[in-house]
């Protein structure tokens, strides 16, 4: 890879493609030691102060370049451990195993994995390996992309932003006590209540390709993006602001569907290499067509949770919310990237 | 007759080489209709194996090719490392303590690998994967060594049906993996995963071709 | 400005360049109703919950594009107000005498000022009809990029990164009881233990312009920029990411000069299109030089604070803590973009 | 013989039109040295004037010019905005009550707003911005009156000056402003502000070239 690093640099503060992840790993150590701590090779990131006893381990990872998600959810009331792949790669089993090792207080282990072909493989190579020795591990698949057509004869759809939302949710309530299987059915519960789609009006650049993943003209937008810069449902001509948010909107809205009187989470989220100020433009459409359909937006999370390098676009996800699942999102929570109540 | 441990870690650096080569055309081919990444993380998983098969290239073949099996599920990530890496992990398994590998152990321990890629994935054939490639690969293998094919015969067929197998993903909608987003959108396009395998058997093929050969038997 | 508008969609979530600020305004009124009202012509950033009776108000305000800063800051323990002027563009007197007014509790009001020509003039303006209706106004001004040589005979360095730095350490402060001139001499004293410097790989596109600010070729980077892309120091060639954040921590450092044995709060900031995961690989660099220096960074802050539009770059700000800085650092704070303790 | 309101409606109108047209062109000259506002921020400004002043246009010229300097200081912003707004309050409070503006009334406003913008801004003389062009341009228009040149001339006359203080800031180091930042290198650009500086004197002269001249004086 020696090829891409020094015959040309590329635009991003990085030291090489290789040590990327390594160096950001230990950027968070240093800027979070009061949180977290970091183990190398494997790579994990883990909770400093140890969950107590008796706690249901809620543990996530996939590929870098995602951030603040998971590591950034590290912490109190969320993710007891993160795994970092390489850049948009789902990390190693052997990764998965140690995390699940360092955090399971003897109440067992909630994997909390996007449907991904290879992030469901290799956490359940990981599971098979934890439970091989001896430990209790259940996972939950999040697949809230509206972009993706479902089915059974397919991978079927990517997890996106409400894998943030469920890890917030269920680590509150694994926080309060929640045991394994209470904590498996909430996170059923809050990845089959939401639904997300995306926009991008740039790619990103995997450091290790040195180049952007797809090109795209001045004049267009891909409708319905992945988060690696899969390619979506469309591409079409760019619009304003206002019709970018509706379309993404109502199609979330429609597949649920999300109906009058419901109450959500509105969930407004930068991809990466878009300021905040258009998030709030897009947050305002989203408000407006919320208010229209008669579904509340009673909490609004607006920002980039859930990023695609330095990808310029964004993503609408919704969640339905329940007395339950609002009681664990207001829970504090104390990490990197999310905090409240504490 | 046999295969021996030294020709498998020919296989192996041949491999590794043809990855190393074609790291950005995978890696082309995977930003069509994935994420671009399926020759970076090939090539890390393969630059790995070459340092951590260092210390058992004299340890029998199913020692070798399990541990080429356990470098890759820790180091390539993605769909490819728990299926090749899968893929290794069994074939060694069918290896177990085996230095001299007979032409029927090889392509048993190919069928071993495929059948544990098939049961990680759930892939079934013309959901335009690398199972498309290995699978009428393999068959193909099996069948020359049972009309009586050499090894590196066997092979050499094995590899020419992978390379139909690979060409054969162009016109598939893909229904597996992170090609199956697209739907539609991933017709015309050739399947990375597919080409890796081609790749595969090839170099095998390649590796075993100065195979000195036992019984000679009318090639077809 | 109908040419820009309708002749090529810019790469942007916004409806048009007139409309951004107002639509992105009810945006943020929209997801943070629970902390702020807007108001419009002139438009005002306010805290919802009003300021206990003789509390000092403090108020800022600039140009929009840098967001969260301001109004993404007005909240419990930090501004009482922001002022958000069109984007990379002063704000007018109007707007911060409306400020000043709202949340006026009869124990004056501190405008917290960044050192920009424009600013200055508006602000002054401002004070003087805010004095005229007889309340109490002062200003500090904030002035911590080393990147532009200081002279008594010219407009003296910019105010950058560390404006957010005293905004919560003053916001704090003022949310405990200090008085206008108690809070006025904190302020400066912040302001004098700040320093900061910024770099940018891209330039921004201000929407009115529809034309990048300045021009950089693919290996280059501008060192010192400003945040309004104003061109910086030295135009030079690509570096590693460890060698930019030497340049700039090590600028910081010698320019106060920051020495062994101090204790600061180290804040890595984004410029806007740069990903969370860079600056982590920043902030490891700046960790590194700081404990070879002997300096402890005591706090840390890494993230998007003080952004310019979709810049890609980063800016490494340092201020010198002692106890009384530190306190109010630590203080509750609970506003759009920064939270804690509540 | 005097000039009417009217006369300086036309100038404020002729001077939004020039800003308008030119917007690209002040913006570019502010990308080179500040941030690349000042023609998006002054014909935001003037757009607004036009708004504004529609209800004063019958009312007296301290009025009208009180009125522009409102709405500038409430829709420019930056430094423009105070400067441009102060220069107009000023020029406007000399006026105050006069439909019928004289030579030397008119004169005497232009140097209210002058010292307006010197007081707010605190620039010297070379500091690279606005002052370059304003002092030298109503410091000859003074002296012209004084001569006993009719408005028109005495303003054409000054225009010229303006011109050549703005052309003057190119090859100067600016020490106000966002300019300063750049140090030595913002030498070789000409100053924005001055150059807007310069449309408003060229405008004013225009509006004014077509006044019933009174006392005829000999021009040089
Ligand atoms: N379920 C599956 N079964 C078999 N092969 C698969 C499956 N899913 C994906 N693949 C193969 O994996 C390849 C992609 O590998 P890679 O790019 O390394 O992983 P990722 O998609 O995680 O980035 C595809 O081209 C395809 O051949
Ligand atoms: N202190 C000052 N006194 C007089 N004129 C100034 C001063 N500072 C800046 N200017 C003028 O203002 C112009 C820039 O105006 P503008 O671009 O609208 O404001 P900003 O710099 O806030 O973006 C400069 O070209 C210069 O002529
Ligand atoms: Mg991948
Ligand atoms: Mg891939
Ligand atoms: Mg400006
Ligand atoms: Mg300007």
């Amino acid at each position: 890879m020696a090829d891409v690093t020094t015959a040309t640099r590329l635009k991003k503060l990085i030291n090489s493609p290789e040590s990327e992840v390594k160096d950001a790993l230990a950027g968070m150590a240093a800027a979070h030691a009061d949180l977290i701590r970091v183990e190398y090779d494997p790579n994990v990131i883990i909770r400093k102060d140890p969950p107590k006893k008796g706690k249901v381990g809620l543990v996530s990872g996939g590929g870098s370049g995602h951030e603040p998600m998971h590591g950034g959810y590290v912490g109190l009331g969320m993710l007891d451990a993160a795994c970092p792949g390489a850049v948009f790669t789902s990390p190693t089993p052997d990764q998965m195993a140690r995390a699940t090792k360092a955090v399971d207080g003897g109440a067992g282990v909630l994997h909390v994995v996007k449907n991904y072909t290879g992030d469901i493989m290799n956490f359940e190579m990981a599971a098979e390996l934890a439970r091989g020795e001896g430990a209790k591990v259940n996972a939950v698949i999040t697949n809230d992309d509206v972009a993706v057509q479902d089915s059974l004869y397919t991978a079927g759809r990517r997890g996106v932003g409400v894998t943030v939302l469920l890890e917030k949710v269920v680590g509150g309530a694994a926080e309060a006590g929640y045991d394994l299987e209470k904590a498996t059915a909430l996170a059923k519960k809050v990845n089959a209540n939401g639904r997300s789609m995306g926009m991008a009006l740039t790619s990103c650049i995997v450091p290790a390709a040195g180049k952007v993943t797809f090109e795209i003209a001045d004049d267009e937008m891909e409708l319905g993006i992945g988060i690696h810069g899969e390619p979506g449902r469309e591409r079409t001509k760019l619009r304003a602001a206002d019709e970018i948010a509706e379309i993404l909107t109502s199609t979330v809205v429609k597949d649920l569907p999300y109906k009058r009187g419901d109450e959500v989470i509105a969930f407004v989220n930068g991809m990466g290499g878009t300021p905040l100020i258009e998030l709030y433009v897009v947050a305002n459409a989203v408000n407006r067509y919320l208010q229209k359909e008669g579904i509340k937006p009673a909490r609004w999370l607006v920002g980039s949770y859930i990023t695609s390098l330095e990808m310029a676009g964004c993503s609408v996800t919704l969640l339905k919310l329940d007395a339950e699942t609002t009681k664990f999102w207001d829970a504090p929570v104390h990490t990197p990237a999310l905090r409240w109540g504490v | 007759m046999a295969v021996t441990t030294a020709q498998l870690v020919d296989w192996l650096e041949r491999y590794a080489g043809v990855i190393a080569e074609q790291k950005q055309y995978l890696t082309g081919l995977d930003a069509a209709i994935g994420d671009g990444d399926h020759g970076i993380n090939m090539d890390r998983g393969f630059q790995t194996v070459l340092v951590k098969i260092e210390p058992v290239k004299n340890k029998d073949a199913g020692t070798l090719l399990k541990t080429t099996g356990m470098a890759l599920v820790g180091s390539v990530g993605g769909a490819g490392g728990p299926l090749y890496g899968t893929f290794f992990l069994r074939a060694g398994a069918a290896l177990d303590g085996k230095s001299d590998v007979s032409r029927e152990d090889l392509v048993s321990a190919l069928e071993a690998g495929l059948k544990g890629v098939v049961e990680r994935g759930k892939a079934n054939l013309k959901d335009k994967t690398m199972v498309d490639a290995l699978t009428p690969a393999i068959a193909r293998a099996k069948a020359r060594v049972q009309e009586g094919a050499s090894i590196g015969e066997a092979l050499s067929s094995a590899a020419e049906a992978a390379e139909t197998g690979m060409k054969g993903t162009i016109p598939l909608k893909a229904l597996k993996g992170r090609a199956s987003y697209l739907g539609d959108r991933s017709i015309g396009h050739q399947d990375p995963g597919a080409t890796s395998s081609y790749y595969m058997l090839r170099t095998l093929s390649e590796a075993l071709a100065e195979v000195p050969q036992g019984a000679k038997t009318a090639t077809s």
